[in-house]
């Protein structure tokens, strides 16, 4: 198995490739109707040259290239032959507008991009005024670029065609660059990741290659990953996921990377190339899981049940059968059965058919949409981490699965939760500091050398696993002390069909409360089914029947809270089901859906202060804005309901 | 459902224009034709079932062979070139009496010059493919009105071309080397040196020909001179103004179909009839192979198998399943009733599936490999 | 972009008059076209557009006049020797080769640069092979500059009119023809679609320098899209000139008036 | 040195078998006319229609009907056949393959034609049925300039009569009838069809039952002459050549078509088929047809046609 061992430079890595699995495929890229394909060798060459190119062109050791666009392997080799030179690749959202692209450039200084295409270029030229150092563009695809002046923008291919032909010119030129790669360092910045800015301006992570390699290093054993695997690269470059799952465990293991024709091919590209190393967030597998679903509704009748029954047949043996538990010999028939008719032919379709590991992470998965992936026996599993430790912190184990936990420690990580239960690691591939940022890396950092994460977690009793309850900042205190989480019980409750959106108040309060939206599509059908007439959904959302069936989910909510010492104290005391939907068009809602809890709360305050002062129902009216972008008040009595809060709820919370 | 094709991926164009990208189909190909070679021959050796008796290989697979060579033939012209033919029983005749007279030696007196043109009998495979070849020139004659005249007008033409023969090889002694019956015997079947006599022998003969010819066909209709066919087919003028010659594609596309259709005739003069008359490719035969072309699925070499194993099952199962019952029918009612059923499906396919059956199974297949997908 | 009007004169249009029986679809009309411009051709409904067009490439005869292309003079001609000439076309309805894949009607347009025969494409072996891979390699170059990679192997009857279009754009391409015939290339499409439309023929004729002659109805794509224009009314040439003199030619103005767009 | 007595002899002969293509020809023009298709099965119903008369006056004069109202009821019964199998043929085949390619329509017919053969067969019996509508002795004309005479068969004359006739009444209903007019109207085009404001399944439903009749009427001439046979198809395909030769757009064409096919063809026999054998009938209508096509693709009476983009 190939691993980082002796080597501090993706570039020695590199090289050790080019040796050790020299006629391997490196890249592939779906481009002309054919996987384009580029064995390590072949890689090691042309990094060589386009690295001797740029040289040539002046990019220094110390220098930063920032790289704008999505995957392509030239973009993947402009990378490498920063390295090579000792440069600092600054990868860029290619999404970014005009502006944050700007701020980034700047603040990085940089003095080449590699560009992907025209667009890229166009927003790149638009704003080199405010990059002083700005020197040379480079390029992938030349289309469209045929008129514009090449003073200041080069193809890449030139450049590594030039860089070659330097380099057989001349053979001091060679011994210079294999110069840089036997110069380069463990300790040199080996790249510099800008955190997508969602909170103030975005920070510049700074890597080390030693601390890189040496995580990525832990990561490929821990899953076994080899020089025949293959990843789909199709994450944006400028994310610590994609250079570490692919970039980083890419040159340690020596596997492939494809990466897609365009977005829009995605699918039928991972289809085609089959991966073995999957990862996508939450809610990739979940827009997947919806197509499915979706897709299946026009099947004829027969087709549907079956594919139901056999779904049914995987809940309830696929994950013990998965993590090789005991199951009854029938449990075992019926699955083989439903291997051939269902799983197997589902996984193909999805281009799933190959996958030996799969992760999920950055927000908390449905445990449904969880079990759903690992029952048709795909090994998916979560991690825990963030930029600053180069994405490991903590990450699943095979065999140890909990849609509710982020697992344990990663190799060679060690993690603490502070007073404040924020979640503090040290860990191989944790960040040497914030670029240009004394500061900002000092508030990053405790007087011992552990880095904060700000989100809030305790470890569970049981497994042992770490649980991210939430942004630390965000973590309350109820007025007895008790931990009080909302997101975490709003995600709790999110889970559930039936439940669209919950917003819980509780902070600095005697007890935890929450407002409710149903799922006006799920429960339209429960609704159907049971013939419970309804006029609207404000009708439907006050129904009684609709108020027994959300409460016994709220209730759910609190039996599992009552398992976790540190948040037993914080259930969820009342509910009230809100007669309109959250919207963004009324500020309720982020544009990108997440609620404001504190907006909220002002706009319906007669409901707090009501399920506070103990009444059973309300009268409350509200602006709304419909579609058409009119004004206009609702008005409704809303009924509010106790639930059962389960266990001991004093004292215990305390502890933590 | 069968499918597995995630990570089946092309990495050159090569790969990319292959007949069977899938491996799964290649594998299915793979024990298809292992049982042909193979298997047949086998349980045929050791009389196992179905193959206790020759019936199986004589009667049925035998004339299966030949008539979807026949077929295949019939296809390039009418389902990649929209040529519409009713004489391809003359080209198979044409194949069938210039394979006899080059295989018993060919003598034209010219008694007017004062000398005569004579070939000593050539071997058979040698004959065949003259045979073949005659057919080739006799399609292109009679495909030079198509550079004139477009489909219904050219389908007399064809059938010009068939009652033409059919008297020609009735009336004209030469061909039938001056026998008072009218009817030829093929010459000994000597291939290479080694006799083909048994029903078995001659099958994997007839088996070596479908499969070559199969494949150059297949080749054919996907390359450059394929693609010309089908412009021509469905547009010829803008094919024209692409660039394409009319007159290279459809003369091409006669040559390349009569031959093939010359071959089978050949064959089947030769290895399934042994003595035949010029009755054996009347029109009937004509609209026998193009029924099996609509049937089995225009522009489809996989369909003109298929549709040749229908049209000859059919009949046998007319037969077989009411006696069966137990309510056996008069061979005159079998004929009418295949009249029938044939008719009826050529305009239900037509109306319903005009690819034929060819198109039915790529349906199928489309759908396993999307299972548990619908679409 | 450069000024087309110093480019020599590709193709050479003196007195062609063309009548059916009777109709007179064409008076004594003549025009030139110089290399590397986009040409456009515009006039009301039946003013003879597209028989102009069928004049050019061969598919119709003049009565009278005749064609210099190339420098070359020619008699009558029929259309695949046009074809063989360098001139390649689009069509106002398309005109889609139907039962073939996308992939293969842009290959058909190849066929005049490919060489083997008939037995070696049988045997589809070495040199064959070879050539096919070759043209597949410049198809796809085009399907890639046509952004139609997703469609690539859908038969073209499935797919919506304007990739319709764009298909038999490719198609025109795959001929590398020195002079494009274009008519009405964004006939039925909605605007999102013209913008393509008009960024392609724009990218062909910067990036490959292919001299195009296009007939359109929507004036404001016309006028943006090309460097000189000549219209025709009833078959007769009423004006010849760039877009902004033509705009102000009373006689343009006049032969518009009335006629529905 | 041939004597001009035969020579006309046979030229008369051959302009009076002439006819009897003429009369299936003209079923195909009424099909290809109205509706653009290429009727292959214009034999089958000859053979159906003749079936069907033959069976039933069989039946019914076994049965003791008296000649004539077995005639009568004969021919209406087999013309209700031939009404029926219009029906069905456009309910079922023509009618769901409107605005197909030519081909296709053309290849439908086939289809339909082994149908129609296969179904005929199966009903009404498939050996040789003699049918004696009309005389078949002979004339001996000008006996008195030439040697032996002129030969002329009563039945050809018959024919001739009666396909006068029938062209004659076809001419009346396309000229004079509304459906008529409309046909007329199809064959132009089909939109044109409506706004006539009859159904054009309507108008179809017409031509194949005019087509029907012909054939009906083609089948009493020929059953006459030769029993009848399968083989009658076989003539009947015939009339192929025929109208390419007289042109497929036009009734005359079919006429003078079927008149030159027949007397050429006799001629040919006679003075051609000595010396190569005989049997040139088989095929010298193809051929024929074959040399036409090329010099003059649309016939001597079809109208030219124009290829547009």
């Amino acid at each position: 198995m190939a691993v980082g061992g002796s080597f501090d430079t993706f570039p020695k890595l590199l090289a050790r490739n080019a040796a050790q699995f020299s006629s391997r495929p490196a890249f592939r890229h779906k481009d002309l109707g054919i996987w384009q394909t580029w064995t390590w060798a072949q890689v090691a060459e042309i990094v060589r040259a386009y690295a001797a190119g740029l040289h040539r062109l002046g990019l220094q050791p110390g220098d930063t290239i920032a790289i704008v666009g999505s995957n392509r392997p030239k973009l993947y080799w402009t990378l490498m032959a920063a390295q090579v030179l000792r440069a600092i690749p600054v990868p860029v959202y290619s999404d970014a507008v005009a502006d944050e692209l700007a701020h980034v450039l700047a603040h990085a200084d940089v003095k080449f991009v590699a560009a992907q295409d025209q667009e890229q270029v166009d927003k790149v030229f638009s704003i080199s005024d405010r990059v002083p150092h700005l020197h040379k563009v480079v390029y992938d695809e030349p289309r469209g670029l045929d008129d514009y002046d090449h003073d200041r923008l080069i193809a890449i291919r030139d450049v590594i065609e030039d860089g070659r032909a330097a380099l057989t010119a001349s053979a001091a030129l060679g011994r210079q660059i294999d110069e840089f790669i036997r110069q380069g360092e463990g300790s040199d910045i080996s790249i510099i990741l800008y955190t997508s800015g969602t909170t103030g301006a975005s920070k510049g992570v700074m890597l080390s290659a030693r601390g890189c390699i040496d995580a990525a290093t832990d990561t490929v054993r821990f899953d076994r990953l080899t020089d025949k695997d293959v990843a789909l690269a199709y994450l944006p470059l400028a994310w610590v996921g994609d250079h570490y799952l692919n970039y980083a465990q890419g040159i340690v293991a020596g596997f492939c990377m494809a990466c897609p024709e365009s977005s829009e091919t995605i699918e039928q590209d991972r289809r085609e190339i089959g991966p073995t190393f999957y990862f996508a967030p939450p809610r990739g597998f979940e827009a997947m899981l919806t197509r499915v679903m979706i897709r299946m509704e026009d099947a004829a009748a027969i087709k549907r049940r079956m594919f139901n029954y056999f779904l049914g047949i995987a809940r309830r043996y696929g994950e013990q059968i998965l993590t090789g538990k005991s199951v009854p010999l029938s449990g075992r028939l019926l699955y083989a059965v439903g291997r051939l008719m269902v799983y197997e032919p589902l996984k193909n379709v999805l281009g799933l058919s190959r996958v030996r590991v799969a992760y999920t992470a950055g927000e908390a998965i449905g445990p449904d949409l969880f079990a759903f992936y690992r029952s048709i026996g795909l090994n998916l599993k979560q991690l825990y981490g963030q930029t600053e430790a180069f994405l490991y912190v903590t990450c699943q184990p095979d065999g140890e699965i909990y849609s509710d936990t982020v697992g344990p420690a990663a190799p060679n990580v060690d993690i603490r939760i502070a007073e404040t239960g924020e979640v503090q690691f040290r860990s191989p591939g944790m960040f040497v500091g914030y670029f240009k940022d004394q500061a900002k890396s000092a508030e990053a950092m405790t007087s011992d050398g552990y880095v904060k994460t700000g989100d809030a977690g305790f470890f569970d009793e049981k497994t042992g696993h770490l649980k991210i309850i939430d942004r630390a900042k965000d973590v309350g205190r109820l007025a007895d002390g008790t931990m009080f989480a909302p997101k975490y019980l709003e995600n709790k409750l999110k889970f559930f069909p039936n439940i669209k959106e919950a917003v819980v108040y509780g902070d600095g309060r005697d007890f935890v409360c929450a407002f409710l939206n149903i799922d006006p599509v799920a429960v339209a059908n429960w609704a159907e089914r049971n013939n419970i007439a309804y006029g609207s959904y404000q009708e439907l959302a006050g129904h009684p029947l609709v108020y027994d069936m959300v409460a016994k989910d709220v209730a759910e909510v609190n039996r599992s809270l009552a398992e976790e010492k540190m948040l037993r104290g914080a259930q969820i005391r009342r509910f009230l089901i809100l007669h309109k939907e959250l919207d963004a068009d009324d500020g309720e809602l982020t544009r990108t859906q997440k609620v404001r809890r504190g907006f909220i709360a002002e706009r319906y305050a007669p409901l707090i202060t009501a399920l506070y002062d103990g009444s059973r129902e309300v009268d409350i009216s509200t602006e709304v804005t419909f579609e058409d972008g009119r004004k206009g008040v609702i008005a409704a009595r809303v009924k509010i309901r106790d639930v059962p809060t389960i266990g001991a709820t004093q004292a215990l919370g305390r502890a933590a | 459902m069968l499918y597995r094709e995630a990570g089946q991926f092309k990495t050159t164009y090569a790969e990319d224009m292959a007949i069977f990208p899938i491996r799964q189909d290649r594998i299915a190909l793979a024990i298809l034709l292992g049982i042909a070679f193979i298997g047949v021959p086998l349980l045929a050796d050791f009389d196992i079932w179905p193959f206790g008796s020759d019936y199986l290989l004589r009667a049925i697979l035998l004339p299966f062979l030949i008539l979807a060579l026949a077929a295949i033939g019939v296809n390039i012209l009418v389902g990649y070139c929209g040529q519409i033919t009713l004489g391809s029983g003359a080209f198979m005749a044409i194949g069938a009496y210039s394979a006899y007279k080059f295989g018993t030696g060919v003598h034209i007196p010219l008694a007017w010059l004062g000398f005569a043109i004579s070939i000593p009998p050539l071997p058979v495979p040698t004959s065949i493919l003259l045979g073949g070849l005659m057919a080739a020139i006799a399609g292109i004659l009679f495909g030079i009105p198509s550079l004139r005249i477009k489909g219904l007008y050219l389908a007399v033409a064809t059938l010009a071309a068939q009652f033409f023969f059919d008297w020609v090889f009735l009336r004209v002694p030469w061909f039938t080397n001056y026998a008072p019956s009218g009817s030829v015997n093929a010459p000994a079947l000597n291939f290479f040196g080694l006799h083909v006599g048994t029903p078995i022998e001659r099958y994997l003969l007839c088996l070596i020909f479908v499969t070559v010819f199969a494949v150059l066909a297949k080749n054919l209709v996907r390359g450059n001179l394929g693609r010309q066919w089908m412009a021509i087919r469905d547009m010829d003028i803008a094919a024209e103004l692409i660039g394409i010659r009319p007159l290279y594609a459809k003369l091409t596309a006669f040559a390349v179909s009569s031959f093939i259709i010359g071959v089978a005739g050949a064959l089947w003069a030769f290895v399934y009839l042994g003595s035949w008359e010029p009755l054996a490719f009347s029109i009937d035969r004509s609209l026998q192979l193009l029924f099996m072309v609509i049937i089995g699925g225009l522009g489809s070499i996989m369909g003109s198998f298929v549709g040749a194993a229908f049209i000859l099952i059919l009949p046998i199962m007319l037969n077989l399943i009411p006696t069966q019952l137990g309510v056996p029918l008069s061979t005159e009612t079998i004929t009418h009733l295949e009249f029938i059923i044939f008719g009826s499906l050529i305009c239900y396919l037509l109306i319903k599936e005009p690819h034929g059956f060819a198109r039915l199974i790529s349906i199928g297949k489309e759908k396993l490999r999307l299972w548990p997908f619908p679409y | 972009m450069r000024m087309p009007d110093t480019g020599e004169i590709l193709l050479q249009v003196e007195g062609v008059s063309l009548a059916f029986g009777g109709v007179k679809a064409l008076r004594n009309v003549s025009f030139d076209i110089r290399k590397g411009e986009i040409r456009a051709i515009i006039g009301p409904n039946g003013a003879g557009k597209t028989s102009m067009l069928n004049v050019i490439n061969g598919f119709y005869h003049p009565n009278h006049g005749a064609i210099t292309f190339k420098g070359r003079t020619r008699a009558e001609m029929q259309p695949f020797e046009a074809a063989r000439g360098g001139i390649a076309r689009t069509f106002q309805n398309v005109a889609l080769f139907k039962g073939m894949s996308a992939l293969d009607n842009i290959m058909a347009g190849r066929t005049l640069k490919m060489r083997r025969g008939l037995l070696w494409q049988m045997l589809r072996y070495g040199p064959a092979l070879a050539e096919e891979i070759e043209h597949r390699h410049r198809v796809e170059e085009i399907i890639d500059f046509l952004e139609i990679d997703a469609i690539r192997k859908v038969p073209v009857a499935r797919l919506p009119y304007g990739l319709q279009k764009r298909v038999e754009l490719g198609r025109a391409l795959a001929m590398e023809p020195d002079l494009l015939l274009l008519d009405e290339p964004m006939a039925g499409m909605n605007l999102e679609e013209k913008e393509d439309m008009s960024r392609f023929i724009i990218d062909v004729n910067l990036h490959y320098g292919t001299t195009i002659a296009l007939i359109e109805h929507d004036m404001a794509v016309v006028m943006d899209l090309s460097h000189r224009v000549v219209v025709l009314d009833h078959g007769v040439k009423i004006a010849d000139g760039t877009p902004d003199e033509v705009k102000k030619n009373q006689g343009v103005i006049d032969a518009y008036l009335g006629v529905a767009h | 040195m041939i004597a001009l007595g035969q020579v006309l002899e046979v030229l008369i002969g051959g302009l009076m078998s002439g006819v009897l293509y003429s009369l299936v020809a003209l079923g195909f023009v009424l099909i290809f006319k109205a509706s653009g298709v290429f009727n292959f099965a214009q034999g089958a119903m000859v053979l159906l229609a003749g079936l069907a008369l033959v069976r039933s006056l069989d039946l019914l004069v076994a049965r003791g009907f008296s000649p004539w109202t077995a005639v009568i009821l004969g021919i209406g019964f087999a013309a209700a056949i031939m009404a029926i199998t219009a029906w069905l043929i456009q309910r079922f085949v023509v009618g769901p393959l409107v605005n197909q390619g030519a081909l296709t329509l053309f290849m439908s017919t086939i289809g339909v034609t082994f149908v129609l053969e296969g179904a005929a067969q199966m009903i009404f019996g498939s050996d040789v049925y003699p049918l004696r509508l009309f005389p078949t002795d002979v004339w001996l004309l000008f006996e008195s300039h030439f040697p032996g005479g002129i030969l002329v068969n009563k039945l050809d004359v018959w024919g001739a009569v009666i396909a006068g006739i029938l062209v004659a009444s076809l001419a009346i209903f396309f000229q004079q009838t509304k459906t008529g007019r409309a046909l007329r109207a199809v064959a132009d085009d089909h939109l044109a069809a409506q706004s006539v404001g009859i159904p054009i399944s309507w108008i179809w439903f017409v031509v194949w039952l005019a087509a029907g009749l012909v054939a009906l009427v083609a089948a009493t001439v020929w059953g006459t002459k030769l029993g009848v046979q399968f083989s009658i198809t076989f003539l009947a395909l015939k009339a192929l050549p025929v109208l390419i030769i007289g042109g497929l757009t036009s009734v005359p064409g079919a006429i003078v078509g079927g008149l030159i096919v027949g007397a050429g063809e006799k001629i040919a026999e006679v003075f051609l088929g000595s010396h190569i054998g005989g049997g040139i009938e088989y095929w010298f209508a193809y051929v024929l047809a074959l040399a036409v096509l090329l010099v003059r693709p649309q016939g001597l009476f079809g109208e030219r046609i124009i290829e547009r983009i």
